[in-house]
């Protein structure tokens, strides 16, 4: 699998995600600055956390309008997967490729924790190496990941299937507690109708090292070596 | 424009009488305005060390390891594999208690800089932490926005906030302390300094433009400029820690060329201490054009310029025929890059803006006869030691208001907030170890670092209270299985002008210089915050210790979470010392008495002790004795692993569970015997304690309590305290 | 010329911050506080003159970036 | 009545909002685009029906809770 990691000013998680992807790869992704537009040769786009352009305004607001963003949308309407995981989920619903919204924390603060997630169905590159039902442990650190849909939106999400992370408690119970964001019902994570581009609040590639207390998110990206394996 | 200088003048800029003399003999005329405004910042508490210099040189700063110690942006030591650590604490006290968010962002903002600037990334961030009365709605909001403060700069520039401390004293009402520290890694062969050299190198202005931010409140108050009377008020400095992550990746990027000849970050006293300081250490001369300088408003003068404190600016000194690639990268960054002056062969500091000489100041005379003060000093007189004091409640009861109280009640609702995780190396974070554990990227090595100090020792004995500090700290990092290395301080005080105040300083600087020497653990930077009170209520002295270890593999390193069937040993002596303990002041109502002596001896035995158990990995878990004694410590072992404990053993005396005496350790392991064993070989005092499983803490006097009961307890302050809305 | 693009959450759409300040505001006693709503406001200083094609343009910065649609609405006025 | 309280950073506090916001507006290719800054707008729903009344309750909200005087200013409109 190649993958590539888009950089724009502000990202500060490109480096835990490269470690992640080589972990899973054997080979280091390539770093894209964001003004650059090429992206041939990529099977895998990531779009990393982290606060680009400060997260002023709105998060990823500025990112979804810079150049890059153009080229990450051809790969996109190619078939090609993108993963945006934290900011990155941001900017791809800002940039309109994953729809919905991410408002501030229900709390108002930013909350950095593990949370668990349970997996809603694991035929996709990113999932197969889990369950279905599955629950699994990842950081989380964001301010504003409640995400937010219009309920045709979050209807038509749940009839296409396209509801792929939900947080729950460590027994997979959908409850109210294990959303401590308040994402409309619980969703932590969602996928394009052809279930390539993935965005997803937690930060999974924290958690692929035993040192670091777990590898609960490692599959995830197993999963997508092994499913883009070229 | 600018109104006549005299001493009237200089005495609003914080000049004595004396000093303003000493002005007038340099300069062999009447200062301009810009000219007193350099001299009362360089002179200043916060520049000039005026009145703590002649006690920190007592502090030990030498090891074999030590790098660079005290005297640059940052302390610097060897930490193996030719990496180099490279950390500082530094307070944002004032501006804090004006606008918490604020001032404890642009404090993270600022330590950060003092770090990168001498050419290391960033790896984690703490803090040192201490406010008022929690009962006052002024000490909610203070810690509402300084959490929020130092969240929102750190998060967002990406670096970890592994740790740090949080006290609560009336002392600290009108004057909260806010201590920031930064820890980050060089290769040792890569560690720029400040000193400037090489006559007509240019000198580079890099980073945000510069506003009105934190100029000097007497002067913006007086009448000289123009405008409306809004921007004649001090401007707070607004972080901006989008642009300080900018920064440090450019920074880096143009560190890893050889463009860079010498860099400062423009702290305290902004553009004015960093010329100065560059050019004095590096014994050149100094030309500044302030029309170069970029700006963010209209019709600055030379004297705002060169005072303002605006955030997220560096100085540097580049090699001429790398001027345009520095450019280039800084530019790419989209930061502003200006060629602001030159060095020269004069000795100088020569200020020009608009044609005029604002300035022309020789640079030796500023520094060599900066005032330095031998303050009176009165001791604090030895407290007596406490007498007996009878048990009011239960063990249980005792342990039940411990274990909730703000100075000891679980502190999640607080690191929650900071991402503790990012950069995907967080080994330990909060809540797991007596000190947060980072590794270093791609390595097996990895740093224990932490904060500590016990302020009400301090005050009750200055000297017991700094050793105290030192080896809280060492402590700390013990117990994690890391080796002590160095430790960087923050000496947060009053007024140094009263000798009771200059004489806690003094002590403490004593007790802090005996237990680096005993436990070989050097100071090599720091920060001192003086002149804290208000309306003449001191605060507690508060020297705060930031300490930094090393582990050869991570994976050595052990939290303090129990798990079931493991065997609890206690090492070190107990003789129940209750004086200034918190059992006193919350449970039996009182703050009296000597605090518990240190006795380095033993520290050091102990310590070594444990850390060799730990290294060859006979121990489980493991947690200091400190604050609320023994039951607290074992107690937060239990919450922390969810595995309730069993205490057998005579002992159900208030004195033996919640004394503070020092050395202690609780260890974990699969078997006591071969433990205290090996205790006894080594003369290492040890006894056993009990056995961890189930949900339940079974006290010696056979009281019981769920861990449920426990945590719920020990969770309860802090969001009930804050999260209003969400109750 | 001066222009102002006033941006609010969508009608529907949660508005937390707004929510807590009514909270906070009860909470200091302030009594008759209905709904409250917070969005932003931003004040933009433009080179063109003409009023029509500086309103097109400080609308077509709210679209392009300033506001959210699907979030929010906006406003654009000139000063 | 409803109250609008809109709520700016002071005149020569660094706004680092407004400063980014010039910036990509400048990226998405506006010309002219001078200085912006960005603050808060509040819409209070308030039960009070003398207009002297609401404004002076909205006012003190603002000093105590929605505007930080240290950094911000604060207007009040009636609606
Ligand atoms: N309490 C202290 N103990 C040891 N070194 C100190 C102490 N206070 C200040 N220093 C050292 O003095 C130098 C100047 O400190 P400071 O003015 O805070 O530096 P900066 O202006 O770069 O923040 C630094 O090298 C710092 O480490
Ligand atoms: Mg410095």
């Amino acid at each position: 699998m190649k993958a590539g990691i888009v950089v724009f000013p502000g990202i500060n998680r490109e480096r835990d995600m490269a470690i992640a992807l080589e972990l899973a790869t054997g080979r280091k992704p390539r770093m894209i600055w964001h003004k650059e537009s090429d992206l041939t040769g990529l099977d895998l786009v990531v779009v990393p956390g982290g606060f680009s352009y400060g997260d002023y305004l709105r998060c990823g607001a500025m990112a979804a309008q810079s150049p890059v963003m153009a080229a990450i949308r051809a790969h996109a309407e190619r078939g090609g997967h993108v993963l945006g995981v934290c900011n990155g989920f941001q900017i791809l619903a800002e940039a309109g490729l994953l729809p919905g919204a991410l408002l501030r924390n229900a709390s108002l603060r930013f909350l950095s924790m593990d949370c668990h997630l349970r997996v809603e169905r694991s035929d996709t590159a990113y999932t197969r190496h889990y369950q279905k039902g599955q629950v699994f442990r990842s950081p989380m650190a964001h301010g504003d990941g409640n995400y937010f849909a219009d309920d045709d939106t979050l209807d038509r999400l749940e009839g296409e299937g396209r509801v792929i992370f939900r947080y729950a408690t460590p027994e997979g119970e959908i409850t109210a507690a294990a959303n401590r964001n308040g994402s409309a019902r619980n969703i932590a994570g969602i996928a394009s109708e052809n279930l390539r581009v993935l965005g997803l609040m937690p930060h999974p590639e924290d958690l692929v090292d035993p040192l670091m207390g777990g590898t609960d998110g490692k599959p995830l990206f197993d999963g997508l070596a092994a499913a883009l394996a070229a | 424009m600018a109104r006549d200088v005299n001493q009237a003048l200089a005495r609003e800029f914080g000049l004595s009488a004396d000093e303003y003399q000493r002005v007038l003999e340099i300069m062999g005329r009447t200062p301009t305005l810009t000219e007193l405004g350099v001299f009362s910042v360089m002179w200043s508490e916060h520049c000039s060390y005026k009145s703590s210099r002649v006690w920190l040189k007592q502090l030990p700063t030498k090891a074999p390891w030590v790098i660079h110690g005290p005297g640059e942006n940052a302390g610097v030591v060897d930490i193996g594999e030719g990496l180099a650590a490279i950390f500082k604490m530094e307070s944002h006290n004032h501006p804090s208690f004006i606008e918490p968010y604020q001032g404890a962002a642009t404090g993270v903002g600022g330590i950060l800089r003092d770090v990168f600037t001498m050419g290391a990334r960033p790896i984690a961030n703490l803090n040192a932490l201490r406010f008022g009365d929690p009962a006052l709605a002024r000490t909610k909001r203070t810690v509402d926005g300084v959490v929020r403060g130092i969240g929102g700069y750190g998060n967002c520039v990406g670096v970890p906030t592994v740790g740090g401390e949080i006290d609560f004293h009336p002392a600290y009402n009108g004057n909260p302390l806010v201590n920031a520290m930064t820890v980050g890694i060089a290769d040792q062969g890569k560690i720029f300094l400040s000193a400037a050299a090489g006559i007509g190198n240019p000198v580079i202005y890099v980073g945000s433009k510069t506003g009105r931010d934190g100029i000097h409140g007497a002067t913006m108050a007086s009448a000289e400029f123009g405008a409306d009377s809004e921007e004649k008020r001090p401007t707070v400095q607004v972080g901006d820690p989008f642009t300080e992550k900018l920064l440090i990746e450019a920074c880096l990027e143009l560190m890893g060329t050889d463009a860079i000849v010498a860099i400062q970050d423009m702290g305290a006293a902004g553009l004015t201490s960093s010329a100065v300081e560059m050019a004095g250490k590096g014994g050149v001369g100094i030309v500044l054009d302030l029309d170069a300088v970029p700006q963010r408003e209209e019709g600055m003068t030379a004297y705002e310029m060169m005072l303002s404190e605006s955030q997220e600016r560096m100085l540097m000194v580049l090699r001429p025929d790398r001027q345009e690639m520095a450019r280039a990268i800084i530019e790419k960054w989209d930061l502003d890059f200006a060629v602001i002056g030159r060095l020269t062969d004069t000795g100088r500091i020569v200020v020009t803006h608009r044609g005029v000489v604002e300035a022309d100041i020789p640079l030796d005379p500023l520094a060599e006869q900066a005032p330095l003060y031998h303050r009176p000093i009165e001791e604090t007189p030895k407290p007596a030691k406490l007498g007996p004091v009878a048990a009011p409640v239960s063990l249980a009861a005792a342990l039940e208001t411990l274990i909730s109280c703000p100075d000891l009640c679980s502190r999640a609702w607080v690191w929650d907030q900071y991402d503790s995780t990012i950069g995907g190396q967080t080994v330990k974070r909060p809540g797991a170890a007596d000190a947060a554990i980072v590794r270093l990227e791609g390595r097996r090595r990895a740093l224990a670092l932490t904060t500590d100090c016990t302020p009400r020792y301090v005050q009750a004995d200055p000297e017991a209270g700094g050793a105290q500090a030192v080896a809280e700290a060492w402590r700390n990092i013990t117990a994690t299985g890391a080796t002590p290395l160095a430790i960087t301080d923050n000496m947060n005080f009053a007024n140094p002008e009263k000798p009771r105040i200059m004489g806690q300083f003094a002590g403490a600087i004593r007790g802090m210089a005996a237990a680096c020497t005993a436990l070989d653990f050097p100071v090599v930077s720091g920060n001192v915050s003086l002149y804290n009170e208000t309306e003449g209520r001191p605060i507690l002295p508060t020297p705060a210790i930031g300490g930094l270890g090393v582990l050869e593999d991570a994976a050595q390193a052990v939290g303090y979470a129990l798990a079931p069937r493991l065997e609890l040993v206690l090492i070190g002596t107990t003789e129940g010392w209750l004086g200034q303990s918190l059992w006193l002041r919350e449970v039996a109502g009182r703050e009296e008495g000597a605090p518990p002596p240190v006795d380095l001896a033993a520290e050091r035995r102990n310590g070594d002790f444990v850390r060799a158990e730990i290294l060859a990995g006979r121990v489980r878990a493991c947690h200091d004795v400190s604050d609320g004694g023994l039951l607290v410590a074992v107690a937060e072992m239990a919450l922390a692993g969810d595995t309730g404990v069993v205490l057998r053993g005579g002992e159900t005396g208030h004195a033996f569970w919640f004394g503070e005496d020092q050395a202690r350790y609780v260890l974990a392991v699969e078997r006591a015997a071969p433990l205290l064993a090996a205790a006894a070989a080594a003369g290492v005092p040890a006894q056993s304690l009990g056995r961890a499983g189930g949900g339940e803490l079974t006290l010696p006097d056979g009281g019981t309590m769920s861990l449920a009961s426990l945590r719920a307890m020990h969770e309860h302050f802090f969001p009930a305290w804050m999260d209003v809305e969400s109750a | 010329m001066k222009a102002v693009v006033t941006v609010m959450p969508k009608q529907g759409v949660l508005d937390p911050q707004g929510k807590a300040i009514g909270h906070a505001l009860q909470g200091l006693d302030f009594a008759g506080v209905g709904e409250v709503r917070m969005g932003k406001r931003i004040e933009l200083e433009l080179a063109e003159t003409d009023p029509a094609k500086a309103r097109a343009q400080a609308e077509e910065m709210a679209r392009k970036l300033l506001a959210n649609l699907v979030i929010e609405s906006f406003k654009v006025e000139l000063a």
